[in-house]
């Protein structure tokens, strides 16, 4: 075997892995370690490769994910805490041959939007939403979110929450499953590299089924929040393996 | 057999110094460095680089997108 | 001339959004202004022009759709009622924060609360000063016939696109349930999208074509220092409507020593007490701000150097009044007459209104 | 001229697309015209009232206070509006459901037996242009051609077919009218 | 004395909340007044009063859960920030017309839209012209620091049962999050259920007890002249609380030459920019509203007679000037310095806006 | 057998059916063959019968049944359209001893308040509701609701609800069962005798629930609007049956 | 056996005459009158008195809770 | 006697901790006090500061463009507030991190190198306690006693555990200062 520097396999043509140009130049402003930013490069790599950009209409609501628009170089909207599905339709009523995706917080959707998600769902419009579970509001300073699971401590739960008084996490997911006007609906994860893979095949797949017209497509991403979550991002995704996803399971929930 | 040979690149001023990449490598090549870069974070760095296979998982799980990866296949 | 037809008022302005070439309307059920939507789903025009018609489930759904359409360039429009109006205070102070071009109708009624269905001019102070959060203004139209939900349509939607702001046609329950003759202008063709991003792609969310950068539409800034000049070149920009786009009419004024000032459904009746009045002799005119905001202050400061005192007739408790007074500066006596929570005054109470409170008073 | 109406009685009896229909045939004559309605919640049973204006002017208010004219059809607007009517105008009414007649002595009053001649043709729907047919002979203001054309104007295409019942039914009303007192 | 802490203004108003004996807290998450929950959460006051704190789903929730508990006579309370107060108007709306009494907090941010969380005083329309729909009033208390933000819960349930009527605490992101010493008051204890029977059984949602009819909250009323006539019955309400409740406090007034109004963080800002203005020889005071609504016109009318120029100094491109010029009566000069989307003026530049504006103007 | 004339068995000792006194005496507003009004009448029979008219608290958002406080004599609150359950939390909190319970037409609850009812729901609030679903928006004149079936016409669906573009009708009642929050969720109807009488039923468990603290009893009753239908009220029975029920099956959804 | 005979009595100024009582009775005794009361309905009277059971199924399905039924039993 | 400060620094460093233990010294030495905080949403690596007033009298406005006295931990802070400071006024830095040294000739300035000492501790979460101590020496105005017991005041009860760490910190702190330059 011959002798191999590290400058050898450092050249252009071997690049494997790069930044898809469909990043801005803005560093990322989200807290080290935290999921948003995988999930934000899967939507862009999946727009790069299905060669959509310039058909391609994003909207994020408020939540960490309020400044998508500064990173993502595509044309965005950025809509009022809880009423992306919302845009969504609107936008998508008038510009059936665009590509159209919601990139959500749980508190945003799954709370204050509750009604515009299951309306959006319910109508079957031909949009993606990509919802991003970490289980707190982060922007805000984590407070409790829908989705915080039973017992865990959050700004507006410090001594846990107590299902009792605050009620149960909800699978907003499971929810929308049932509803005839979502045609493909799954939950993921990024937390290691296998379950980026599978991730970004969803999104993929969220974004095929617009051109094919088939109606809403809705993909969880279970995700971490270290600040909210007060751990390191290493903690953060171990005790997300260990705590919810036993509660959020992972997996295709419908595919029509 | 052709051998596979990899090498990974970080944007150390726009690591996080998260450490998640670390723990992705299948062949334990990834470190963090001592010092830290202009926003006051230690960075990744591969401390065994001839292992690196050029898996891209570390890319993978990089929230910041900040590891490029190379590969190439060595004749054996 | 255009067609005519007799219809009501909330059929004629349904009629307007489909020959103004609007693209979408998106609404939610409510009294006295669901013949809105009724009117369009009975005309199907997706299958005239294309403009796409959809029940929402809530007026907060409804504005945000308008604000989502709005920000590709494309004309959007919702109409409600008073209750439904306040859920869309947020969505007007987006919409004016990210200065993306929208008309919205409010067929107002009585409240506060849920109030009642009747006519009403209580939501003035919503309307003109911003009931929403935040620095901000819409342009506000008080059509006060049927003709006029019509033409105003097209009207609203210039200024909407010319200033990139909402536009808001501040209309009551009587405008709205009445008929009369309107005459139908030609069918305005939608824009295609192509014409869309010819025209607007400096702004408009439209798709990042190569060679451009990303269009965002968004009203956020996190730097207050940022937020200030954002600010800065709002409040430009509304100096500037101030400046070019108040609109009224007169009616009776040359000779007037007395003023009414009345706006939609008030002015009408106005109109015929003005006519009483004169029947009197009492030399009386009416003035009718038809633009609320822009307001037309500076024609009202020149005519209170002409008349000897100013009733304000409003179906409210009295909200207009704070801006004529504003206007006036207090030279002459300026006092409201007020019928409200649905009812509407009779020319007769306007007159001896006038004559207790103004002349007499 | 100005004629300022208003139509009064049950929700179920026609009032509103009758004034409709006058209001078009007002149209079809160039005149100014403005139909206001009464409007509520849907739950049925309550009355229904529609203010009509003719004009040859402009309309100035299309909410009226008194009225030239009411066509009143039940007891609880013979009890609302008889004494909104100006002296010398004139009060229309079917007695069929109406238990205290008029008592004004200062204006025209005029009787229309529509239901009684709706049951005759055996078709209720009828009621309304009969009452019609009655106004118009008292105020001949529009043309009988520019009423069928108001009549055309106002029902949907699919509905034509009815009109010449209507036609039938409007010009009954013209010969069924009861003069009780003029002033 | 009370306990002495040093709090935020956020918090101090939290432990305002527990101590004023308020029954139930319903809010939802916004910067920059999170801590407002946040506090009530930790230390758990039901355990301690039995007061519920609950986080809703949104603010549209938030207060129609206040609504409802204020409905039965409770003490109930919500706070947020702009975007989620302009999502709360209809319910406003609805509490002013069914007359129930309640307080809420706005911890006012820069707008319009989203904006940013920084502090901002571009509320004041929204807050007291109504951004909701109908004639309405809201009182509007303006603390300017912590310990007001503390001793006007009390002074605002109290007002809010007098005239059972909503009352809105107007702060913004500067009060909210600073820290100051706060002098906390001893603890008043819930009324227990049957307090309140006794003493709002005439119009509290409490249970028909045999013997009494059936209580009904409501804002419907079909019937027009109904409606007018409970109109009629909130104006003059209104009419008492401008009468009796004003509230204001001045400072360096005596000698004055000149006048800055300004409340809130601005009234602090201009506290200091008196003293400057004064070390310049400047003969300048500060009359601050305490209540926005009902707004101290009565007194800047005095005090109009006695100075030359006012600055309404406000962190807003201009709304409470209205205010102040209706008062005034345009005898004397009035100008706005505002600085806004979360922009806080300093002292200094007030001073300058003074001198170039109104003495030098 | 004797001769019995009428007045032999119409005596006060003979009554096996009169009006509850719960009534108040003017005459119910909704058209003739309402739903509503037996609806009514069975909450009101429920509470005279319990003997907790002293305790029990009503909300009627916006709808026919907005004026229910006009019928029902007990204390009662008219909330904004949709907001009940946010209204029947907020009471219930304070008032844990009390009976509360929402009435609530399908535009109100599956519309405008989704997001309230979804959420009340979630948190298993420990309150009534009572949920008349007609198919449509009764008070505003016959516009299509969330539950309007595909291809019946209302006001905003003159040519017929077509599921592609007005979307599905949603089955909200089979969506709240699936939240954890629920205890006691059933499907009723009140078109013939034997209907009603199980629907009391139904309606009864749901007040007896918050005795017993069990969280959230939420009480569907498939109902005819037959001025929206633009039938007669018996037509509008007929057309339910046959109509309604095979999409909105009646039974009990969830009885924990 | 005791035969059970019922009456009821229809608060006839509050009867909409939706008809709605009318198909609920198992022994045909309802119909609608030809006159109208006040409000302009029909109402529902018992054109077969003597087949009433009283067993409550009109009064039960009326929305306007305008029947009220009586029963007695009779000794055979 | 009022001191206007500004701390600023990155989120992590105890900035407004470190104010808030300045400021609670204050208030149990009877003082009036402010505490204004910088704030922003929660994603981090922004930088953080706070305005702390300590005065004999009543405070204007919480909010100040200059300052008596910044104390700065990081090179943005730095580069914001360096031109803030009053002429004659205080800068206090720890040199770590800190590229660009102070160039002003008008203001005093002192070094801490708090991380170095932290370093030495063992702990870094010292570092503002020791940064607070070198302010003390530089200002003493306020008493050791009132800092301890604005200490506990600041901390909530389960941490009270870490107060002698706390003190020790303080005192370090008080003897590391470095004099730049007076004026
Ligand atoms: C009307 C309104 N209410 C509240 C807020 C404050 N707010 C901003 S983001 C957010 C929640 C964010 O949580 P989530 O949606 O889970 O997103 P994350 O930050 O966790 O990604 C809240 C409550 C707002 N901006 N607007
Ligand atoms: C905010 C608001 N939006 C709209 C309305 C108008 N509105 C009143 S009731 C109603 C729907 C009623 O339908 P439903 O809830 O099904 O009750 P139903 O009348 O059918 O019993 C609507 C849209 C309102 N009052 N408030
Ligand atoms: S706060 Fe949480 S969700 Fe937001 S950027 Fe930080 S880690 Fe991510
Ligand atoms: S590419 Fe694979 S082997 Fe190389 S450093 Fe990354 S994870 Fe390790
Ligand atoms: S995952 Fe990325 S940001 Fe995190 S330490 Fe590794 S290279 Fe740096
Ligand atoms: S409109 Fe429909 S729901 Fe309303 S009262 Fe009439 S029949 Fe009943
Ligand atoms: S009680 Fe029974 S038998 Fe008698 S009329 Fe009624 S339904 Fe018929
Ligand atoms: S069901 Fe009742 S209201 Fe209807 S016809 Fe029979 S008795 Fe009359
Ligand atoms: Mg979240
Ligand atoms: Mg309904």
């Amino acid at each position: 075997m011959a002798e191999l520097r590290i400058e050898d396999i450092i050249k252009p043509e071997n690049i494997v892995f790069k930044k898809t140009k469909l990043f801005t130049d803005k560093p990322l402003s989200y807290c080290p370690g935290c999921g948003h930013g995988v999930v934000h490069r899967l939507v862009l790599e999946v727009i790069e490769e299905m060669g959509i950009e310039a058909e391609t209409i994003g909207i994020a609501p408020v939540g960490c994910s309020v400044l998508a628009y500064e990173f993502m170089n595509i044309d965005m909207v950025q809509a009022p805490h809880g009423r992306a599905p919302a845009l969504a339709t609107g936008i998508k009523r008038i510009h059936t041959e665009k590509f159209v995706f919601t990139y959500q917080g749980d508190g945003d959707l799954a709370a204050i939007g509750t009604a515009e998600t299951i309306h959006a769902c319910n109508r079957g419009e031909n949009i993606a939403i990509i919802f991003i579970n970490n289980g707190i509001y982060g922007m805000t300073g984590g407070q409790m979110a829908p989705t915080t699971l039973p017992g865990m401590q959050s700004s507006t739960s410090p001594y846990g929450r107590d299902v009792e008084t605050m009620g149960h996490p909800m699978k907003i997911t499971e929810l929308v499953s049932n509803l005839p006007g979502t045609r493909f609906v799954a939950r993921h994860a990024v937390h290691t590299p296998a379950l980026v893979r599978k991730t970004k095949k969803a999104i993929r797949k969220a974004f095929e089924n617009q051109k094919e017209n088939k109606g809403l497509s809705f993909v969880e991403v279970v995700s971490n929040c270290n600040s909210g979550w007060k751990m390191s991002p290493v903690e953060s995704n171990k005790w997300l393996a260990e705590n919810m996803l036993p509660f959020y399971e992972l997996g295709t929930l419908k595919d029509e | 057999m052709a051998k596979v040979r990899g090498a990974i690149v970080v944007d150390v001023e726009r690591c996080k110094g998260c450490e998640i990449c670390i723990g992705s490598c299948p062949t334990d090549v990834l470190r963090m460095s001592v010092d830290v870069n202009g926003k006051g974070y230690h960075y990744a760095y591969m401390e065994n680089p001839e292992a690196c296979t050029g898996c891209v998982n570390c890319a993978t799980v990089c929230p910041d997108t900040v590891i490029t990866v190379y590969r190439i296949k060595v004749p054996s | 001339m255009g067609e005519l037809r007799l219809m009501k008022g909330n059929e004629a302005i349904a009629e307007g959004f489909i020959r103004a070439g609007v693209d979408a309307y998106y609404g939610y059920p409510i009294t006295p202004q669901s013949e809105v939507m009724e009117y369009l789903m009975l005309e199907q025009p997706e299958k005239k022009t294309g403009m796409v018609v959809l029940q929402a489930e809530s007026e907060l759904a409804a504005i945000n759709m308008v604000y989502g359409a709005a920000c590709t360039g494309k004309k959007a429009v919702t109409s409600s009622s008073s209750p439904g109006i306040s859920l869309m205070q947020e969505g007007f102070s987006y919409i004016a924060g990210s200065e993306v071009p929208a008309v919205v109708l409010n067929v107002a009624r009585g409240g506060p609360g849920l109030g009642d269905i009747q006519p009403a001019q209580s939501d003035y102070f919503q309307s003109v000063k911003g009931g929403g959060h935040g620095d901000y203004r819409q342009i506000v139209l008080a059509p006060s016939s049927v003709q006029e939900m019509y033409d105003f349509v097209s009207i609203a939607f210039d200024l909407a696109y010319k200033y990139r702001i909402m536009v808001l046609i501040l209309s009551d329950g009587a405008i709205g349930q009445m008929m009369e003759k309107v005459v139908l202008g030609d069918q305005i063709p939608r824009m295609t999208n192509q014409e869309i991003k010819d025209k607007y792609d400096s702004w408009a969310i439209t798709g990042r074509t190569p060679g451009r950068e990303h269009n965002v539409i968004t009203s956020l800034d996190l730097d207050q220092e940022n937020l200030e000049r954002h600010n800065h070149h709002l409040q430009a920009k509304y100096r500037e409507i101030v400046e070019k786009e108040v609109v009224f009419e007169e009616y009776a004024i040359e000779d007037a020593e007395y003023l009414m000032i009345a706006y939609g459904t008030s002015a009408r009746i106005c109109h015929k007490a003005v006519q009483l009045g004169r029947e009197k002799g009492i030399k009386v005119g009416l003035f009718r701000p038809i633009t609320l905001w822009p307001f037309p202050d500076k024609r009202i400061k020149e005519l209170s150097n002409q008349v000897k005192g100013i009733l304000s007739v409003e179906m409210s408790a009295g909200q207009m009044i704070e801006d004529i007074m504003l206007a006036v500066e207090s030279k002459i006596k300026v006092e409201h007459f007020g019928r409200y929570g649905g009812v509407v005054h009779s020319p007769e109470e306007v007159v001896i209104a006038l004559e207790t409170k103004i002349i007499g008073g | 001229m100005t004629q300022e109406i208003i139509i009064a009685g049950f929700g179920g009896q026609g009032v509103l697309s009758m004034g409709k229909i006058m209001a078009y045939s007002g149209v079809m004559q160039d005149m100014e015209v403005s139909w206001m309605p009464s409007y509520g919640p849907e739950m049925r049973g309550g009355t229904a009232n529609v203010t009509v204006i003719l004009s040859n002017e402009r309309i100035s208010s299309p909410i009226l206070q008194t009225f030239d004219t009411a066509i009143i059809l039940n007891q609880q607007s013979m009890d609302k509006f008889e004494e909104k009517i100006k002296p010398g105008g004139t009060l229309i009414y079917d007695s069929n459901g109406i238990f205290n007649l008029p008592t004004r002595k200062d204006i025209n009053i005029y009787h229309i037996p529509a239901a009684k001649e709706a049951g005759k043709i055996g078709n209720i729907k009828t009621f309304n242009m009969i009452v019609l047919g009655g106004f118009l002979k008292i105020f001949p203001i529009v043309e009988m051609d520019n009423v069928i054309k108001g009549l055309k104007k106002s029902l949907p295409e699919r509905h034509h077919k009815l009109i010449p019942m209507n036609e039938e039914a409007i010009k009954r009303g013209l010969g069924v009218v009861e003069t009780i007192q003029t002033v």
